[in-house]
């Protein structure tokens, strides 16, 4: 049976921090774009931690929540696509094939969490920052869409050393950089076709809830949301 | 290239042309007659053969219908990528692009059947004269047999304002 | 993407992205031999120890090959190099257990930034205007040498200055020793936002002079006094893994958190319960809860034990707290007081934290003892679910310097005449953004005659600085930190140099060392190299198994722990003092004249700025206001409503100390009286990334300390603000909307 | 059966009125020429700089990927549905009046459309790689995702850009002669080539006209499609207050209103600039001024509907998007485009005694603003305010868009005006066709007979 890879945000124990933010940006060569196109609405971050004010003064509540690409089973961002470069794998991701891209940010229009980010320009790192590029991820020219792939890289890698030494995956061998950053462990990362794994066991828990579940999107990121109860 | 023609500024004397040609037995096919704009309130404007340019549209609806469903099926069934959980081959989102190119096919058929049928090319043939554009109708007969030139000739000044030409 | 197409991509980027690849200046440049085995394509992990705070986090490095222009015998080129690709939080340490903060992800930009300094300089303008000329580490060397010979020489060691970060770990000590045994008074260390309240209070409470670890993962309750311990205080990583468990790590327990705070902080957002107190009376609300709890005979009063002892009638059942009478005080409703007691003493274990604004005020050090004897109150100490102090080591045997004057005494005694330094070394600090304006340490150091710096950046401080003896980075170097918290049980990280030194630097512990030899009355150090004496330290710790190696275990795990051996922990220290009360805190600034008290607080990218100059935190959104490459000033939407102040409206605060004009952030999440801005930005020279961004909030704090640690009480500032103009775009948001359904109810008006 | 009907004039008069622009130059042309050329020259630089310099020179930004280009784009595309759509109908339907008027509308349609097609390339973030929307079989058999929209868009656009061009094209064929037969040196040829060696046969006749009825019948379902899929550009897009089915005919009534706009001001010109009063009467006007009022009417119902849809439904995401544009940020847009494209034509239209040609041209101004302000405020707001607020953006173009804007309203232009310059404008058969009515044919537009019924 092949993979489906799943996410589990467990609301009560994010804290907001954004060390996933920044895993992230290290992880998959987001280049920082700088304060005047950050201004621009340019800054790039495939994982965000929304945060949504709750009543006003003194009962006043901040309200969490990271949003990466939801990897929908019915992805709005893929049929609208010309020319296949986002599609759906196997393995149940939203591919973005970047060097497939002709950059008509449809799929970033459709897709209803806005985790598409476009390369307004050729990404450029000021001497020696790119020494920390990671090879295994390829970077974006000018004029395409990039996202969160739950790091594809790292799925692929342990994929294939599992194959190579005819094994089975172990539940939680596999962690997208924002899962391994996370301190409080609110980010679960793993095969939802393995009943056994930790994703699946949160995804199928009555806490669990999808982001715009409603517009059947079928997203495999299961939110669970911070308890009320004092 | 012989030819003998007459020029008509009324419809009424080149129709009249028309029938003497006629009646000095020549046959409708070798009369050429060529007009500013279309007379359809003139008999000669009916010498015309039947057209199958709608026929010919339709066929090429009918291509232009296949090549869509073919190009459609045939290049989502080589590459089956699965986007947003539709079907491989979505035959809703399909009949948008065989429509189109139906569409396509009959456009372009009729247009290669006008050429075709109306003997439209880069380059002219039969008689012609300038004057046509200014107005004036030609009525004429092309290469006639030496032996009928001059009753032709005679037919065709015959009709009141005519203007006989040969060349 | 394969390799090939990643080389070609990475050929058209960096400052040549306009150049065509058969122009490529790279190609033009000779290829060296490389240095490192590794094979290309395929990644090594290694330890190393995160340098940014000092919670001393363990890392795991992934390394890579990479091909670095360097220069190598005055020739350019180019050289495959393994280099560091991305760090992580090292698996198996027990601070970070895995995890990593934003901060520390970032900390591989220290390493490849643009304008890190990359041999030594020697001043060759007028001090503070950043113009250097490069000089070979023989010539700076022989500098510096000259500097402390001609000290000896006058036998004047006594104006030798050190100024570093507070922290612990060898290099402290190294430096602490260096400075002993030639004779300068110890290193003058300053924290903005440095904890000598608590650990006093700690003292005082528990007889250990050391930030406490909370055994979050067992507490079924918990209850903060302003600490930010899932943000930027104390060891931030270890307390979120904690804070995770306790939420949701036990079946059917989810422990619950009350946060008390005048603004919310990142921290305060999560909390089950959000106590918004007048700032300053935290303490009092401690003592509130405690005596309700006294009263309603929930614990006995002697079981706070010697922190009871430290309040002022705590065995008379703290008559003067009664929950009406601290409502007055703190603002906090009698039955709200009354309720949390009641939960603290029910839920047990729970525990209760303090640090940040509440130990700024003038009395913090009452705050903190309050908290300590409500820990003790509730059986917290040392107990599981509670509160622990992680047992030290003791990182070098000898002489310690003399106490060190601080730096507000350093700064008057030189301005005043009465300390003359000569000379000042700054290691890794930057007092002159981070200390008050009104203690003029930036004149101060103007009067010195020599200063050398240490560091790899070019900053406010470091800009004064005559010679620049730039340092390794963390992850060329041998690099370590003993945590003084945590873990419940003792842990020093270590790790062996990542990568080669990408440009002309030196370790700093490596230099001091051999300063020390090389100085004509040499300085006796027994170690030769620094990694031998931290190895010294190792090598007496027991091995994880029999027969094993301690030393060699650490270096590949990035950290040691376990129990320390009789002889190597550090004795608790014994404080006998009883210290007077003072409940009242006094603020700066008149209340009628400066209406608001000013809040400065650590940014959660920056902490006290001095991680300004990193693109991705500059870049990462905040997470309270998402501003991104911004300085910004919170207010109350309220306030902001009746003083027609709007989002992004720039607004200008003013102190007894200075003014400054920053764009508003308009929130619900802090008290209508008070303004929130974030330290970190603001900065005159610090890189490009940070230089001239936003405003340093720094500079309006009074000089108001704490009454008996003289620590800034940064937090007792009142100013009053004024709207000054509309937005000028200086506020950078990534966030869009504030709230999750905003205009819902617009049809229905 | 008039041959001397007072509306039009002898055949001679008219194949020299409407020839005089083609053998006559005025220095103003050339000044017309430079100016509007060199505004062209200009969108031209501002796009390939923003293909040098980066997409980023423009204004659009997450979350608002589409901007003023999306919007030229649909504004375009809309104007296109002027002509052909217009004259197709009226052609089928043999309206008399229609004869001048087709080849004007047939050029708005054909130009329009490719400055309308031009967008979809200016807005690819890597327009050199727009080949691969074409399905040509490449060695790696990816061909275009035919579930797209976009490549519905590529394929409609392309037939109705071919069906449009051609019956542009074959009217054009007689009067390609007329010119050739009167012209002399390179410029003979060139007409003679574009001739296609037109004599005038019966068959010639009969076949062109064939052709066009073919025609005629099969532009008008692709001119529909067109804009339909222009619609579902949007409406397939789970984006709030896009996806509805009402897009479909809102958009193609929106096409036909803002393109009877377009026609109406070229008409103005074209009346004023070359002469034409003695063909381009004021019933000219006031007929397309009714459809035009019919067609502002329709507009007003769809948008009602789709109001009144969203209002009931009551959808959160939706509610923001509705607040935004009538009571928030987009307010001041959205009212300017009701008064425009609603107040404005009931206003002139609806009352006779405004029904002028000045009275027509003023609200077609307005119409062609309103339109515009139309296709805007569906794709920003929209996008700007998606489901999750805190990815809220706003957008601002900035000049690179604005200069490619003005362009192609330059560009616009000058097609036109180079058209008007080398065709007769209006189709000078068709017209002395007129003169010799067929018993079947239907007489012209006359101030007695403004629709041009039989003349008993």
């Amino acid at each position: 049976m092949p993979h489906r890879w799943g996410m589990a945000a467990d609301l009560d124990r994010c804290n907001g921090c954004g060390a996933c933010v920044v895993a992230c940006a290290a992880e998959n060569n987001i280049s920082t774009v700088g304060a005047e196109q950050a201004a621009l609405g340019r800054a790039k971050h495939w994982i965000r931690v929304e945060r949504y004010w709750e009543g006003e003064f003194p009962d006043v509540r901040l309200k969490f929540r990271p949003v990466m690409c939801q990897q929908c089973d019915n992805a709005p961002c893929e049929p609208v696509c010309p020319t296949y470069a986002s599609h759906h794998t196997d393995d149940g991701l939203n591919a973005q094939v970047y060097n497939r891209c002709i950059g008509t940010r449809y799929c970033a229009n459709a897709c209803p969490y806005n985790v598409r980010f476009f390369d307004f320009f050729n990404p450029s790192w000021e001497k020696p920052l790119q020494l920390q590029l990671n090879p295994d991820v390829s970077l974006r020219e000018v004029g395409v869409m990039e996202k969160c792939t739950f790091c594809v890289q790292r799925i692929k890698a342990v994929t294939v050393q599992v194959a190579a030494e005819d094994r089975e995956l172990k539940d939680g061998e596999i962690t997208p950089a924002c899962v391994q950053s996370c301190a409080a462990k609110a980010l679960v990362f793993g095969d939802l076709n393995d009943p056994e794994s930790e994703v699946s066991r949160l995804s199928h828990s009555p806490r669990g809830s999808k982001l715009l579940e409603d517009l059947g999107t079928l997203p495999k990121v299961t939110y669970l949301p911070r308890d009320t109860e004092a | 290239m012989k030819a003998i023609y007459g020029l008509y500024t009324h419809g009424a004397s080149a129709q009249s042309a028309v029938d003497r040609l006629r009646a000095a037995g020549v046959a409708d096919k070798d009369i050429t007659v060529l007009s500013p704009e279309p007379r359809e309130d003139l008999a000669l404007s009916h010498m015309h053969s039947r057209t199958y340019m709608w026929h010919f549209a339709c066929l090429g609806g009918v291509i232009g219908f296949s090549a869509a469903t073919a190009l459609a099926y045939i290049s989502e069934t080589s590459w089956p990528l699965n986007v947003g959980g539709l079907p491989v081959v979505a035959w809703w989102p399909n009949l948008i692009i065989m429509f189109e190119l139906t569409m396509l096919g009959a456009i372009v058929a009729t247009i290669i059947t006008l050429i075709v049928s109306a003997g439209l090319g880069v380059t002219r043939r039969g008689i012609y004269d300038p004057e046509v554009t200014s107005g004036s109708i030609l009525v004429g007969v092309e290469n006639p047999p030496d032996s009928s030139v001059d009753a032709f000739e005679q037919a065709l000044s015959a009709p009141p304002g005519a203007r006989v030409k040969k060349i | 993407m394969d390799r090939r197409s990643f080389i070609k991509l990475t050929a058209i980027t960096g400052t040549s992205a306009t150049l065509a690849s058969c122009g490529n200046p790279e190609n033009a440049l000779i290829r060296f031999v490389p240095d490192d085995e590794i094979v290309p394509g395929i990644a090594v992990w290694k330890p190393s120890v995160c340098p940014l705070c000092s919670a001393g986090c363990g890392l795991t490095v992934r390394v890579m090959d990479a091909d670095a222009e360097v220069v190598r015998n005055g020739q350019a080129g180019v050289v495959r190099i393994a280099a560091a690709k991305k760090l992580e939080g090292g698996p198996l340490h027990p601070i970070s257990q895995g995890g990593l903060c934003a901060r520390g992800q970032a900390a591989i930009q220290v390493t490849y930034h643009p304008d890190r300094i990359t041999q030594p300089l020697k001043r060759s303008g007028t001090r503070g205007d950043g113009q250097y000329e490069a000089i070979t580490w023989d010539a700076a060397i022989a500098e510096l040498l000259s500097r402390l010979d001609a000290l000896a020489a006058a036998g004047n060691q006594k104006a030798l200055a050190f100024a570093t970060r507070a922290g612990s770990s060898h290099r402290h000590a190294l430096v602490d020793q260096f400075l002993a045994r030639f004779g300068a008074p110890g290193p003058v260390s300053f924290e903005l936002f440095g904890d000598q309240v608590l650990r006093r209070a700690n003292a005082l409470s528990f007889g250990r002079e050391q930030l406490p670890t909370f055994d979050l993962p067992n507490a079924r309750m918990a209850i903060s006094f302003g600490a930010d311990f899932l943000g930027t205080w104390n060891s931030p990583v270890a307390q979120a893994a904690g804070y995770g468990q306790m939420r949701k790590g036990r079946p059917g327990i989810r422990g619950a958190f009350v946060q008390v705070e005048a603004r919310m902080s990142q921290t305060g957002a999560n909390a089950d319960e959000w106590v918004p107190a007048t700032p300053g009376t935290e303490g009092v609300l401690a003592l509130g809860l405690a005596h309700a709890i006294l009263a309603a005979n929930l614990r006995p009063a002697a079981a706070a034990g010697r922190a009871g002892t430290q309040i002022d009638g705590w065995a008379a059942g703290l008559a003067d707290y009664a929950p009406a009478a601290v409502e007055k005080v703190t603002g906090v409703a009698a039955s709200r007081i009354e309720r949390i007691a009641r939960d603290l003493a029910e839920r047990s274990p729970a525990v209760a934290m303090v640090g940040g604004a509440p130990l700024a005020h003038t009395n913090g050090l009452f705050t903190a003892l309050a908290v300590n004897a409500l820990n003790a109150l509730l059986g917290s100490v040392e107990q599981p679910g509670g509160l622990f102090f992680t047992p030290r080591i003791t990182l070098a045997d000898g002489a310690a310097a003399p106490a060190a004057p601080s730096i507000e005494q350093l700064a008057s005694g030189i301005l005043g005449g009465s300390n003359a330094v000569q000379v000042l070394l700054v290691d890794g600090s930057n007092p002159v953004f981070t200390t008050p304006t009104a203690w003029k340490v930036s004149e101060a150091l103007a009067k010195i005659p020599f200063i050398a710096s240490f560091g790899s950046f070019l900053d406010e401080t470091s800009g004064m600085a005559d010679l620049i003896l730039p340092d390794h980075s963390f992850l060329e170097s041998w690099i370590e930190a003993v945590p003084e918290s945590g873990s419940i049980a003792a842990v020093a990280s270590v790790a062996p140099p990542v990568m080669r030194p990408l440009h002309q630097t030196r370790a700093m512990p490596d230099v001091l060392l051999d300063v020390s030899r090389r100085l004509a009355t040499p300085v006796a150090l027994p170690w030769e190299t620094f990694d031998q004496m931290v190895g010294a330290t190792f090598m007496k710790l027991a091995p994880a198994a029999a027969g094993g190696d301690a030393w060699g275990d650490a270096q590949a795990q990035g950290a040691w722990s376990g129990a320390l051996p009789a002889g190597l922990a550090s004795p608790p220290s014994v404080t006998e003092e009883t210290p007077q009360p003072v409940p009242e805190p006094r603020f700066d600034g008149d209340a009628a004249q400066y209406p608001f008290h000013f809040l400065p607080y650590p940014s959660s990218a920056f902490l006290d700025g001095s991680l300004a100059h990193l693109p991705w935190l500059q870049e990462m959104p905040d997470p309270i206001t998402s501003a991104m490459w911004s300085s910004w000033v919170e207010i109350n939407n309220t306030t902001a409503e009746r003083l027609g102040i709007a989002q992004g409206d720039i607004i200008e605060i003013t102190s007894t100390q200075g003014t400054l004009r920053a764009p508003a952030y308009v929130s619900p999440g802090l008290a209508p009286d008070i303004v929130a801005m974030p330290v970190g930005q603001g900065h005159r020279m610090f890189t490009r990334y940070a230089t001239g961004r936003g405003q340093n909030p720094v500079s309006l704090i009074a000089p108001l300390t704490e009454a008996s640690t003289g620590a800034v009480a940064w937090a007792a500032t009142r100013v009053k603000i004024a709207r000054v103009g509309g937005p000028d775009g200086s506020l950078i948001m990534f966030a869009g909307g504030d709230r999750e359904h905003p205009y819902e109810d617009l049809g229905r008006g | 059966m008039s041959t001397s009907s007072p509306a039009l004039p002898a055949s001679e008069q008219v194949r020299s009125d409407l020839l005089r622009p083609l053998l006559q130059t005025s220095w103003k042309f050339y000044v017309l020429v430079a100016f509007l050329g060199a505004i062209v020259v200009a969108a031209l630089a501002a796009w390939v700089t923003q293909m040098t310099l980066g997409f980023g020179i423009s204004g659009i930004r997450w979350p608002v990927y589409w901007g003023f280009y999306v919007t030229n784009f649909v504004f375009w595309i809309g104007i296109s549905h002027a002509g052909t759509l217009i004259s197709a109908i009226l052609r089928l339907v043999n309206a008399g009046w229609r004869r001048p008027v087709t080849r004007c509308a047939e050029v708005i349609t054909a130009f329009a459309l490719i400055i309308g097609a031009m967008f979809p390339l200016i807005h690819l973030g890597r327009p050199w790689l727009a080949f691969w929307l074409f399905p040509y079989p490449s060695e790696r058999m990816i061909w275009p995702n035919f579930r797209s929209p976009l490549v519905w868009d590529f394929f409609a656009i392309n037939t109705y850009l071919t069906g449009s061009l051609l019956f542009l094209f074959l009217p054009m064929l007689p009067d390609f002669a007329i010119v050739r037969d009167r012209a002399t040196g390179m410029r003979r040829r060139i007409y003679g080539v574009l001739a296609l060696g037109w004599r005038g046969t019966p068959t010639q006749w009969h076949r062109l006209e064939t052709a066009m009825q073919i025609m005629a019948v099969a532009i008008i379902p692709v001119a529909v499609s067109v804009h339909t899929i222009v619609s579902f550009d949007f409406s397939m897009a789970p984006v709030p207050m896009w996806q509805t089915t009402i897009f479909g005919p809102y958009f193609v009534a929106g096409a036909i209103f803002s393109g009877i706009a377009g026609l109406i001001i070229a008409m103005a010109i074209l009346r004023r600039v070359l002469h034409l009063e003695r063909y381009l009467h004021p019933v000219h006007f006031q007929n397309l001024g009714k459809l035009m009022l019919v067609m502002a009417l329709l507009w007003g119902y769809f948008v009602f509907n789709e109001r009144l849809v969203t209002y009931y439904g009551n959808g959160a995401s939706e509610m923001q998007v509705f607040w935004r544009t009538q009571r928030l940020t987009f307010a001041p847009l959205y009212w300017t485009m009701v008064v425009c494209n609603f107040v404005l034509p009931l206003v002139i239209m609806g009352i006779s005694r405004f029904r002028t040609i000045t009275g027509c041209v003023i609200a077609s101004i307005g119409v062609v603003i309103g339109m515009w302000l139309e296709r805007f405020l569906i794709i920003v707001p929209s996008l700007g305010h998606k489901y999750l607020p805190y990815s809220f953006g706003t957008y601002s173009p900035q000049p690179v868009e604005i200069v490619i804007t003005v362009g192609t309203f330059a560009a616009m232009t000058l097609l036109y005006v180079l058209f008007a310059k080398f065709v007769p404008i209006i189709s000078i058969w068709e017209l002395t066709a007129v003169q010799h009515p067929s018993p079947a044919l239907i007489p012209p537009a006359t101030a007695e007979h403004p629709l041009g019924e039989t003349h008993a």
